[in-house]
C-alpha cells in the first residue's frame, strides 16, 4: 500500500494504462511541458515524449472533437478539460458526436475515450468557473459518466475508463486532488456502473459522491457519537447507475439523504430520488431529503459561496429531519 | 500574406463556364479506364438520386434527403484518388460520397427506407450513411461540425504509422463555423494528413455565400493558417482529380494537410421541401449546360473511350442496379425492436 | 376568436411586439428573406425590413452571443435556432454568459432576449436532429425555459417572453406548427411561470407539456369513456415551475402520471416527480409513473422512433397501474 | 490576398526592442495633459496591481488573480481614444481596464476582497469586474467568449442610431477560438463599429503562441474576411494611441470594424499561482527594459512636459490611492446573504 494524493493516483492509472497499451495518448491545455495546470499529467510528458502527451491550443471543441475522430480511428485518447466548464464549448462534439457515433452507425464505430478533468465548484472562482456539468452530462444516453471521491476509486476508475470502448466523462474536483488515500501496489480495476459503501449503517441511508464523500462521512461521525448510524453509499459511477446498491440499502434505512454540489433542477441527486420513490415506494418512512447548492450561480464571495455548498450542519439537519419526520 | 507555393490555384484558378474542360488527362496519369470508371460513378449516383427523390415522393423515404444532383464530379474525382484504406468524411448530403465508396445501391437504398439490410441498418436514414470498413466514416447532420472527427481519424493513422489519407468534404456555408478555423490550425499545427474540400455550391440553404461570408475567397481560410490551399472546377471531374490527386499526395508522402475549393452548384432544393425559390432559372441552367456528367460523355465519345452504344449499355446497367435496388429496400425488413437497445451502453 | 396555426400565433405574437416595441429584433438562419426553414417569420422581413429581420451564416454560437451583447446593451432580441439542436454550439454563450451577466454584475446588465426554435424529436430525423433539450436548459439558473402547447398559449407565452428582462428559452415542436387553436383577437398575455389545468379531472394527475398535451388529452377521452377521469396538467413554464397547481392538483386526485418525449435520466418529468414526492408525500396513494422516451439516441427507423416516443396506450397503461397500485 | 487599404501596420509595423519610441505625439494630436494622464493611469494600474498581489499573497484576495503588469500601455493608449459613451470589453484579466473606465481603487480593491462595496458587489470577483454605467463591460471567464458579447453591443448602438463604438480586448491564445472567427464574419458582414485589440502577449498559460497558433501573422485572422487590420507596440501608450485611434475613428464615423494586434508581454505568471518558468530571464528582461511606463516618464523628463519632481508627486499621490482602497476594502462589509437571491428570476 502506498500513501498517494487523488492527483497522484490518477496519473498512475494513465502512467499504467500508457505503458500497457501504445494507443492510450493524452492530449489538452498545458498538459505536457506544463504537466497540467493541476499537475495530474506531472512527469507523463517527460516520460512518453511528444507523441503521446500533447500541448493543445484553447480550442475545446476543436480537440475533443479530434480525441472522437481518433477514437473512431483505433486510438484511446485522454482528452484533459483543464476545467469541466471550458467543456460546455464542447458540448456538440461530445453529446451529437461522441456519445451517438456507435449509435447512428449501428455499432460501426466505437469511441474509446475518457474526457476527464475537475467538476463543480473550486473556491472563490465565480459563476463562470464553478459549474458541476454531472447532471447535463448524464442525461444524455451515449455517454458514461464517472467521478471518484478517494485516490483507490480515482485510480481504478479511470484504468477502467481508459479501457472502455464508450466514451466516458471522468468528473475530478479541484479541491480533492490533494487529498491523500491507500491505493495498492498492484495493479486492480473498479469496474463502470460499480457503487461503494463508505461507510455501514442501519438507520438513514446517505447517497453522495466526489467532494460531498468527506462531508458526508463528517457527519456520519458526529451522528454516530449521538446514536444515530448512517449508511454512507457512493455511487461512484453516475451513469450507468448502481441502482440496485442504492434500492436495497434503502430498503434496510427506509430513509434517504441526498447530497450533491450541484443545481438541483433536474439534477443527478433528483434522479437518485426518482428511481428510490419508484423502486422503494413502500419502504420510504419520510420523504427523500435532497440536499444541493442553492439553486443559483455561483458568487465570488466566500461567504456566500459557503451558504450555497452543502456543509455537515445541512447533511446533520437533513437526516435528523428525516429520521423524526 | 506568405506566397502558397502551392501553384494548384494558379494552375487551374479560371472563370467557371467560359473555360471548356481540358482533355489533357492522360498527362495526369489518368486511365481511360478511370475516366470510364468516373462516368460510371457519377452516373449511378445521378440515377441514384432522381429514384430517390420518387420515392421520397411516395413516401417511402422520410426525415431529411439532401440531394447531391450537380455536384458529382466533386465526389467522384476525389475519391478516384483514394485508396481503400483512405477515410472519407462529409456532410448530410452524403449518398454520392458514400456510393462511390463502395457502399452498394441496395445498402443506400435500404437506409433510406430506413430498412435493417441498410448501410447504417436503418438507425441512421439519408444523413447517416456509413461503411466503416470501406473507409466510409459518415453522414454527419450538424453543419460544420465533422471537420474535427475527420481531423482525428487522420490524426490516428499518422499516429500508428500508416500512410492513409482522409478527405473531408464539407459545404461553403459550413466552412463559417468556428469549430472548422480551429481544425484548421490543428491539422496544421500538428501536420495531419488530411485534404479538405470546401463544395462551394454557393448557396447554404437559401442563403448566397456573399449573404453569409463577408471576405472573398474561402481558401485564404487555410493560408491564414499557413496551409497550402487550392481552388478548382468541380463542375468537371478531371479538373477534382488533378486538384485532389496533388493535395493527397502531399498528405500521404508528406504527412501534410490542404485546404481545397470546389466550384460546383445543385440543380435540386437543398432539401426535398425546399422550393429553391431564391434562385433564378437562368442561373441554373448555366450550370446544368456544364453538367459533369453530360460534359464528360462528350468528350468519351469525342476520344472516342467508348461509343454511343456502349454508353448506353453503361445507363441500362444503372438502370437496372437502380431498379434492384429499390426492389431489394422494399422486401426487406425493418430493424428489429430489439436493436433499439444494442450498441449503447444501458 | 381567429383560428389560428401555432405558426400563425408565434408570428402573429413577434408582430405584434415588434410593432409596439422598436428594440424587438429578430435574427436567424433563414429567418428574413426565406420566412424562417418553418415559416414562423413568415412576412415579417417584407414587413420590418434587413434592419429588423436578420438573416445570420451558421455560426450558433456567434449569433446567439451577438444577441446576448445587444440585450445587454438595451436591444430585445429574438434569436431564431432551426432548431434547438444546433443550439448546443451555442451552450457557452447561453449558459456562461446569458444565464450569468446578470448575477455576476449584481444586476447591472440585464438580458432581455429569447432564444426560440423547434426542440424535441420531430419524425425520422435521426439521433442529432430529434433532441428534446429542456431538462439540461432548465438545469440552469438563470435561463427561463418555456414550452406552449397550443396557439393560445404560444401567443401569449411568446409575447410575455420578449417582454421579460431574463433570458427566455423558448421551446416550440416543428410537429405542432400546423396545429390549430382559437386565439383571440385582442391583446392579451400569459404570464411566466402560470401553469394551466388542460383538462379536469378527480382520479389521476397527468403533467404533460407541449407535443405530449395532446397525446394525454387523447388518452384522457379514452379513460373517461372508462369512467376514469383525469386531469391533465400543463406548467408550460418549465422553469420557474409552477409547483402550487401541480401540487394542488395531486393533493386532490393521490395519483401522478408524468408524461414527457426527452431522455428519462435528470428530466424534468424527474424534478416534477422530485417535487410531488417531497411535497405531497402523504398524499400519494402510489408511486409518480413517469412515462419519458426511451433511454437511447433516436433511431431514423420509425417503427423504432415509434416505440421510443410515449403514445396515447403508454399513457393509459400508466394510469392504469398507477390507479391499480 | 486583397491589399488592405489600412496603412496601420505599414506605418507602426516595426521591430519591436529595436525601434525606439517616437516622441512625436503632438502630430497626432495627443496633448501635453493626455500624456501626463496616461501616465498617471499605467502607473495606477502598476501600483494597484503590485498591492493586490501582496494582499493575495496575505490570502485577503481568492480565487484566481491575472496581473495585468507590463501590457499597461495597451489598454490605456486604448482608453484614451475613447469617449464616456464607449463600451469596453476584455477577459479575466480586467483590472487594468477597468481602472481606466473609471472604475475606482477603492470599488476595485473591494471586488478583489469580495465585499458589497466593490464594482460587482462582490458577485464577481477579480475575473468579473463591471461598471456598467461608465461603459465597463468586464471581466469575462470564457477565453474567447466574450467577442460576441462586445460585438453585441456596438451592434446595439448603430441599431439605435447612437455614434458610439466598442473596443475588445482579448489574448493572442484566445483569438484561436472558434467563435471569434465567426465573430469577424459577422462584425464585417453587417459593418458593426467595433475594435479588437489582440493584446499578443506571446503566451497562452505556458504555451508560447508558435506552439498554438500555426500561422504567421495573428491580424491575417481579419483579413479572411475583408476586415482592416492593424499591428502596433504595445510596449508603447503613444502607438497604441495612434493605431486604436484610426480605428475608432473610423468604427465611429465609418462604421466599420477593425482588427489591430498589440505586441506586448506580461512580467508576471499567468496567475499568482504560475511561477511562469516556461520563459527564460533574459525574454522577461528585455521587455521590462522598455517597459512602457519607465519609457514614457523618460520621454515626459526629456521634453520637459514635468519635471522629476513632479512625477514624484504623482507617484505619492497613487501611492496614497492605493493604501486607501486597501483600508476601504478592508472595513468595507461581506455582501449580505440576501444578495444570493437578487438578480436571479427564481
Ligand atoms: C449547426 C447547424 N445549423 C443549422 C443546420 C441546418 N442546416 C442543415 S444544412 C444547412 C445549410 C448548409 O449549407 P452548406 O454548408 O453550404 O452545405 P450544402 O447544404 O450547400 O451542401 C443548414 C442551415 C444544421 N444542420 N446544423
Ligand atoms: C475556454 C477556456 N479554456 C481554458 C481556460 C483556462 N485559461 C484561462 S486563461 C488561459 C490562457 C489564455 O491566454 P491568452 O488568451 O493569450 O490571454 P492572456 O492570459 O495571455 O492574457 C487559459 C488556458 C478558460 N478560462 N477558458
Ligand atoms: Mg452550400
Ligand atoms: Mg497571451
Amino acid at each position: 500500500m502506498a500513501l498517494l494524493q487523488i492527483r497522484e493516483a490518477l496519473n498512475a492509472a494513465m502512467k499504467e494504462e500508457m505503458e500497457r497499451d501504445s494507443t492510450v495518448f493524452i492530449m489538452g491545455e498545458e498538459v505536457a511541458q506544463y504537466n497540467g495546470a493541476y499537475k495530474v499529467t506531472q512527469g507523463l510528458w517527460k516520460q512518453f515524449g511528444d507523441k503521446r502527451v500533447i500541448d493543445t491550443p484553447i480550442t475545446e471543441a476543436a480537440f475533443a472533437g479530434i480525441g472522437i475522430g481518433a477514437a473512431m480511428k483505433g486510438l484511446r485518447p485522454i482528452v484533459e478539460m483543464m476545467t469541466w466548464n471550458f467543456a460546455i464549448l464542447a458540448f456538440d462534439q461530445i453529446m451529437n458526436h461522441a456519445a451517438k457515433a456507435r449509435y447512428m452507425s449501428a455499432g460501426q464505430f466505437k469511441v474509446p475515450m475518457v474526457i476527464r478533468g475537475p467538476n463543480g465548484p473550486a473556491h472563490m472562482l465565480g459563476a463562470q468557473h464553478s459549474q458541476a456539468l454531472e447532471s447535463m452530462l448524464a442525461h444524455v444516453p451515449g455517454l458514461i459518466v464517472m467521478t471518484p471521491s478517494t485516490p483507490y476509486d480515482a485510480k481504478g476508475m479511470l484504468k477502467s475508463a481508459i479501457r472502455d470502448n464508450n466514451p466516458v466523462m471522468f468528473l475530478e474536483s479541484e479541491m480533492m486532488y490533494g487529498q491523500k488515500g491507500e491505493v495498492p501496489e498492484e495493479e486492480y480495476l473498479i469496474p463502470i456502473g460499480v457503487g461503494d459503501i463508505k461507510r455501514e449503517g442501519t438507520d438513514v441511508t446517505i447517497i453522495c459522491w466526489t467532494k460531498m464523500v468527506s462531508v458526508c462521512l463528517e457527519a456520519a461521525e458526529i451522528l454516530s457519537s449521538e446514536g444515530i448510524e448512517v449508511e454512507v453509499i457512493d455511487p461512484r459511477t453516475i451513469r450507468p447507475l448502481d441502482e440496485e446498491l442504492i434500492i436495497s440499502s434503502v430498503q434496510k434505512t427506509n430513509r434517504c439523504v441526498i447530497v450533491e454540489d450541484s443545481w438541483p433542477f433536474a439534477s443527478v441527486g433528483t434522479e437518485i430520488a426518482k428511481r428510490i420513490h419508484q423502486n422503494a415506494f413502500d419502504y420510504l418512512d419520510a420523504p427523500i431529503e435532497i440536499i444541493s447548492s442553492i439553486d443559483v450561480p455561483m458568487p465570488y464571495a466566500s461567504n456566500l459561496e459557503n451558504e450555497i455548498l452543502p456543509s455537515v450542519q445541512k447533511v446533520i439537519d437533513a437526516v435528523k429531519r428525516s429520521l423524526y419526520y | 500574406m506568405n506566397k502558397s507555393k502551392f501553384l494548384l490555384y494558379l494552375l487551374y484558378y479560371g472563370k467557371l463556364k467560359k473555360e471548356k474542360m481540358k482533355n489533357n488527362w492522360q498527362e495526369f496519369g489518368i486511365s481511360n479506364n478511370q475516366i470510364i470508371q468516373m462516368y460510371k460513378e457519377m452516373l449511378l449516383i445521378r440515377r441514384f438520386e432522381e429514384r430517390a427523390a420518387q420515392e421520397y415522393g411516395k413516401g417511402k423515404i422520410g426525415g431529411f434527403c439532401h440531394l447531391y444532383i450537380g455536384q458529382e464530379a466533386v465526389a467522384v474525382g476525389a475519391g478516384q484518388t483514394l485508396r481503400e484504406d483512405d477515410t472519407v468524411f462529409t456532410a448530410y448530403r452524403d449518398h454520392g460520397h458514400a456510393l462511390l465508396r463502395g457502399i452498394t445501391p441496395n445498402e443506400a437504398m435500404a437506409e433510406l427506407f430506413g430498412k435493417y439490410t441498410g448501410c447504417s441498418k436503418g438507425m441512421g436514414g439519408s444523413m447517416h450513411f456509413y461503411n466503416v470498413e470501406k473507409g466510409f466514416f459518415g453522414g454527419w447532420g450538424i453543419v460544420g461540425a465533422h471537420p474535427p472527427l475527420a481531423t482525428g481519424t487522420a490524426f490516428a493513422t499518422k499516429y500508428l504509422g500508416k500512410d492513409s489519407v482522409t478527405i473531408c468534404f464539407l459545404g461553403e456555408a459550413a466552412a463559417n463555423q468556428g469549430v472548422f478555423h480551429e481544425t484548421l490550425n490543428l491539422a496544421q499545427l500538428w501536420k495531419i494528413p488530411i485534404v479538405f474540400i470546401i463544395e462551394n455550391n454557393h448557396y447554404g440553404m437559401g442563403t448566397e455565400i456573399s449573404r453569409a461570408f463577408s471576405g472573398k475567397e474561402l481558401r485564404y481560410k487555410g493560408e491564414v493558417y499557413g496551409m497550402e490551399i487550392g481552388r478548382f472546377d468541380g463542375m468537371s471531374v478531371v479538373e477534382s482529380y488533378k486538384a485532389v490527386k496533388i493535395a493527397v499526395d502531399r498528405a500521404r508522402k508528406e504527412s501534410l494537410p490542404t485546404l481545397l475549393e470546389a466550384e460546383t452548384y445543385r440543380y435540386r432544393g437543398h432539401s426535398m421541401s425546399d422550393p429553391g425559390t431564391y434562385r433564378t432559372k437562368e442561373e441554373v441552367e448555366n450550370y446544368k449546360n456544364i453538367d459533369p456528367i453530360e460534359s464528360l460523355k462528350k468528350e468519351i465519345i469525342e476520344t472516342k473511350i467508348l461509343s454511343e452504344n456502349e454508353l448506353e449499355k453503361i445507363n441500362d446497367e444503372i438502370k437496372i442496379l437502380i431498379n434492384q435496388s429499390v426492389k431489394f429496400a422494399e422486401e426487406s425488413p425493418e430493424p428489429p425492436i430489439e436493436a433499439l437497445y444494442q450498441n449503447v451502453y444501458l
